[in-house]
């Protein structure tokens, strides 16, 4: 049997990175901390060393000029891989972000391209409060021009991260904290997987199944497969056979393996830990609603994140983040509801 | 490079085209708009933000550049997209909204790319400061010579782009150049009243780059100012921020009614034409009236040409909005 | 019989803020271009010559720098309303807004609120292409702690527009270009309506059934009610009766009263203009669709814009705008659909 | 102001204060986060940055403060908080997370607001200069001498909103002192790496406003560096730029582990404690020995008493994550 290489999901991101820059002297990296600390996500360790500070370049705490760099770049052919420390901080750079890199192709009739990548920590849970927890996936999903990812795993950030790089448009490529494999931030072990040392890609537009089920699917992204998984597990025990989705893409939302999952099993939960109005869990529930004679089996719910702040203190926090308790109550209660259609 | 009198002609002979490409946009603009004016009719809609009186501006810098060299400007564009040789069918038509437009008609005259000069612009203030460091970069990484040069206006530099964008040009040594158009306004709002200094080009220190001010509106003055800063560039000193006095002719965009200039202000202006003094100086330093009079046919024929060619054009089919989103 | 004040809703929104500012000297005004000239949308017309520079404040384009001052101020007890000239440029200062004004009640557990307005223009329609059309309200209403309102006509607007200046917290008061009466952009005339001399408010959290009908309900905000009402009118003479509904806020979403009116109609259809994916109507859909035991006659509908830039040429613009046309059809095939059921 | 015995005392017991203060946290801070080090465990869950070696910026300004004027400061707050006189008990116990502190434990160590003192902070680079303006034109309008100061790291000033709001604050004339703790390092990037120029103080000359450079992490020379500022502001002849010259004892998070700074470099940090410094000045200015110590041990004492508080304070409720979103 092939000895495994379980990697995590921040080891993987900076194997993805290696393999570009070795191919290609096209490929950069740029961000604040990612030169000398390996990013404090550590998804660049051993950049700098095997690359040198002219392709692994820090910056200075100016997310407009580098990002706004960055498209320069890129509309010159170059491939720089950019990142944004926490999600977060997008509201000091979006301009660059979602103005420029995200219609550049449009504005020039697709003769100026930009292929970039913007590597972006998402998600909370471990105490920081509300300007360091967010996840933001519907605030980038809703603007048009730019492609939207997040793994689940270290297969998939590997094989998505090569994707992204070699895409000729912009991807923010989100990768969430609890599953990133740092020590200090506690891993979902589900996430660190086997990841071949090969080059390989994953598509950017694909939802993938990750369990099979008959009774309901389960439609989560990021740490939300996981949870959506655990509660597959619990579900199990209890004779309900849940189908469980990872999105690995916002945008394009993959809304066909979604609707084919859902006329399969008559019903749905999405799961995830952005704010719940205009979130992602409307756009799949008004995809599946809006189809004309679909009949469900039972009305298909949403476990989000409410329309808050994100609280410091564990108790409150821990109260209103997205838990696989919610998703087996919520999976119960559809179940029995549906009973009496 | 040598001020020589072959490069002054071409800089009159941009100044003139781009006048002409104005002058054409204004006529055309009202068609439609009348009686009651409404920006959303006629065959040019939308906000139309125009350059006469910069010309200076565009034609000294531009003068310097290559096609390799890439220039990013903003919503006040022509002239410098004039001056750098953009193709002036291929915009005139994307002007017009046509299918042949620079980018089939997508972008309008605030979004004007063309990728064989390297010339882009956008209409977000101080938008184009960061990709013109990044076409810099590239080009030094790359080993190549190129230089970048970003213009902006005067408001601009009260965005938070601008620090940013050159203090990273100053650490990473980029081959680009900063441009400032100040013609004293943003709109309505004048310089004295929204920047705490009289000169932009007094905040390179902040940078640790050379800040040179040109007074006067001045292709000459523009032109050696540009040489000395892009030779910089070119040869790896580093990024330079220059400040142009000019003064804008015409309202912030079409229809504007310009009743915030103080009195007299604009009729002053209007005495001040760059492009009537330049070819005054011309004139007395020898080139004869005759020459002049053939570049400035020959100049207004291309731009009438441009715009024929872009009036012909057709429209783009409404299903061309679905494409080039996603390259 | 009274004498009619047709006013527009530029008019409404200036005489709005002049009522606030002679009665509280809290109450100021800063932005680009809102002083001498009086707002490019001319929504602080006369304000400078009534209250002098001190409090009309024409600012530099800094964005950032004077949001964040408002909210300063707004911590302080001072009732600031500022001026972000197109929504559009939100990516410049989204930080002030989203991460600092929206974030300060609950930060400090309440006890240091923010009573802001943001003023800011929305809608294309008029040629001026993709970074001065958006409208955004998804990328607004998806973020907590902040309101987000829009009104779609002129007694509307001095109504909502005073309650937000009384408002404890920071709301986004959005004005549509199409609706605003200046010349020249064009208005839709529906939207210049009588405007009574004295001050009084309109809440910023219901919406507003602005036709009653029985067969389908249409929803819409600011420019898509007019759309929506004139689909209504055809409609009509079709033998179909359409509900209207004026959100009149993005957030909070009343939701009861979409759902009572589909409750009653059956089905419905959204119609905004804002991007698609992760929009307006996802979260009405979803709103719908989420509920137990409704049993719908036909699937219901979003009309939006498509998740691309705006196009510059009108040919392009025209053809992916929502219209009254797209409306009529939408409703005749869902009815139809419903028939078959 | 001139600079007492008093003062100096005051300044000495603020910078014990906030040192204990720290001292204190960093046992809690890894309770529960053995022996794997994560982040989300123990009393006090995600980062944690602290003040060490800072001390002297905090005094030196807030000296001069009273608590009408208000203070924004940054991620690495408490040495102001304190200096600024923020309620310790609510403090520490918002840091734990409960229900009595400053905001019921909503904010959490980034997010400090105190009303009665005029404080707040936050955890986005520059986001607190805004503000900072906000509250001294508010207090300018009002026709009140209250001022505002905005505290900010180095790595700060290549912000856009550094720009934004220096330009704005000069150009308004604004009652308002910007405060640059130059600690030589954003998280692992030097300032000599990120920022064009050897010091923010000679940025002020972009927006017409005094810039004044404080070397040497000196708790004196902060003081009469403030004071003039202050004294400036608040009698209307408007903002003014400081940087001082400090060192950062610690990480720039608890879990740091500093691979980036060169060898040596925190070995001589440790040496330069400006705390002992401070002492060891005062003692050679005639303060006894046990003047100081019942200084110190009365400061610790009251910050033990602030712990304890907190420790012994109820947590929030779960329900309260719902509340306060909207006032
Ligand atoms: C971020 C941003 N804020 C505001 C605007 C609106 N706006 C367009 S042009 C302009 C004035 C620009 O002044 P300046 O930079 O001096 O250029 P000029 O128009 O004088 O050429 C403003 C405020 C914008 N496009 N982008
Ligand atoms: C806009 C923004 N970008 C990046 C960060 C991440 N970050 C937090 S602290 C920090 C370094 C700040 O350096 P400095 O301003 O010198 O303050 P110091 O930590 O040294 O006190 C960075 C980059 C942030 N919080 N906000
Ligand atoms: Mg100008
Ligand atoms: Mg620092």
């Amino acid at each position: 049997m092939e000895k495994k290489r379980k990697l995590t999901i921040a080891k993987a991101m900076s194997e993805a990175i290696a393999l570009e820059m070795r191919t290609s002297p096209d490929v950069l990296v740029m961000g604040e901390d990612i030169a000398k600390m390996g990013g404090v996500f550590g998804n660049t360790q051993g950049l700098l060393d095997e690359f040198g500070p002219d392709r692994v370049r820090d910056t200075p705490i100016s997310e407009t000029a580098f990002i706004g760099t960055a498209v320069g770049m890129a509309a010159a052919g170059m491939k720089p891989v950019v990142e944004l420390m926490f999600v977060d901080f997008f509201g000091v750079c979006m301009d660059a972000i979602y103005n420029l890199a995200a219609k550049q192709s449009y504005f020039s009739g697709g003769n100026v391209t930009c292929p970039m990548v913007l590597m972006t920590s998402v998600g909370g849970g471990y105490g920081d409060a509300g300007q360091h927890s967010q996840t933001l996936y519907a605030t980038f999903g809703h603007l048009p021009g730019m492609k939207v990812v997040m793994p689940s795993n270290a297969y998939d950030a590997k094989g998505m991260l090569a994707a992204a790089i070699n895409d000729p448009n912009p991807v923010i490529f989100m990768y969430h904290k609890a599953l990133q494999g740092m020590g200090w931030l506690g891993t979902v072990q589900r996430s660190i997987v086997h990841v071949p040392e090969e080059h390989y890609t994953v598509p950017l537009d694909k939802a993938h199944i990750v369990r099979e089920g008959q009774d309901i699917t389960l439609v989560g992204l990021g740490h939300t497969v996981h949870l959506a998984l655990d509660a597959a597990a619990t579900l199990e025990s209890q004779g309900i056979d849940a189908e469980v989705i990872d999105l690995r893409s916002i945008a394009p939302l993959d809304r066909d393996t979604i609707l084919a999952s859902v006329k399969k099993t008559g019903t749905l939960i999405s799961v995830d830990d952005d704010y719940h109005s205009y979130g992602v869990g409307a756009e799949i529930l008004a995809s599946i609603a809006e189809q004309e004679n679909l009949q469900l089996k039972a009305a298909p719910k949403r476990i989000s994140y409410p329309d808050i702040p994100v609280p410091f203190a564990p108790e409150m926090e821990h109260h209103v983040l997205p838990n696989a308790n919610k998703i087996v109550s919520a999976a119960q209660r559809i179940l029995k509801v549906g009973e009496h259609v | 490079m040598k001020l020589t009198r072959t490069q002054k002609l071409w800089m009159f002979e941009k100044m003139v085209e781009s006048r002409h490409f104005e002058n054409l946009i204004k006529p055309a603009y009202f068609e439609g708009k009348q009686p009651v004016f409404n920006m959303a009719k006629g065959p040019l809609p939308g906000e139309m933000h125009l350059s006469d009186g910069q010309e200076p501006c565009a034609v000294g810098v531009c003068a310097h550049l290559r096609p390799c060299d890439a220039v990013t400007a903003t919503h006040r564009p022509h002239h410098i997209a004039i001056a750098k040789g953009v193709n002036l069918e291929a915009m005139a038509s994307e002007i017009f909204g046509r299918a042949n437009g620079l980018s089939g008609g997508r972008g309008g005259h605030m979004h004007l790319f063309d990728k064989d000069v390297n010339f882009c612009c956008s209409g977000i203030i101080a938008q184009g400061m960061g990709p013109a460091v990044g076409a810099a970069m590239a080009a030094k990484l790359r080993g190549k010579d190129d230089v970048a040069v970003a213009f902006i206006g005067e408001g601009a530099a009260n965005q938070g782009a601008f620090h940013e964008t050159l203090n990273l040009a100053s650490v990473w040594n980029a081959p680009v150049v900063f441009v400032v158009e100040d013609n004293a306004y943003g709109i309505s709002v004048s310089k004295r009243s929204a920047t705490a200094i009289e000169r932009n080009a007094d905040r390179a220190c902040a940078y640790g780059m050379p800040g040179i001010f040109v007074p006067g509106n001045d292709p000459d003055r523009v032109f050696e100012a540009a040489r000395d800063a892009i030779a910089r560039a070119r040869s790896g000193q580093g990024p330079s921020l220059i400040e142009i006095e000019t003064i804008r002719l015409e309202g912030h965009f079409m229809g504007d009614a310009e009743s915030y200039r103080p009195e007299g202000e604009k009729d002053a202006l209007l005495t001040r034409d760059p492009i009537t003094l330049y070819r005054t100086r011309l004139e007395n330093e020898g080139v004869t009236p005759s020459t002049l009079d053939v570049i400035e046919a020959t100049a207004k024929d291309r731009i009438t040409a441009a715009f024929a060619h872009a009036r012909q054009s057709p429209a783009p089919s409404p299903e061309d909005a679905f494409t080039t989103v996603f390259a």
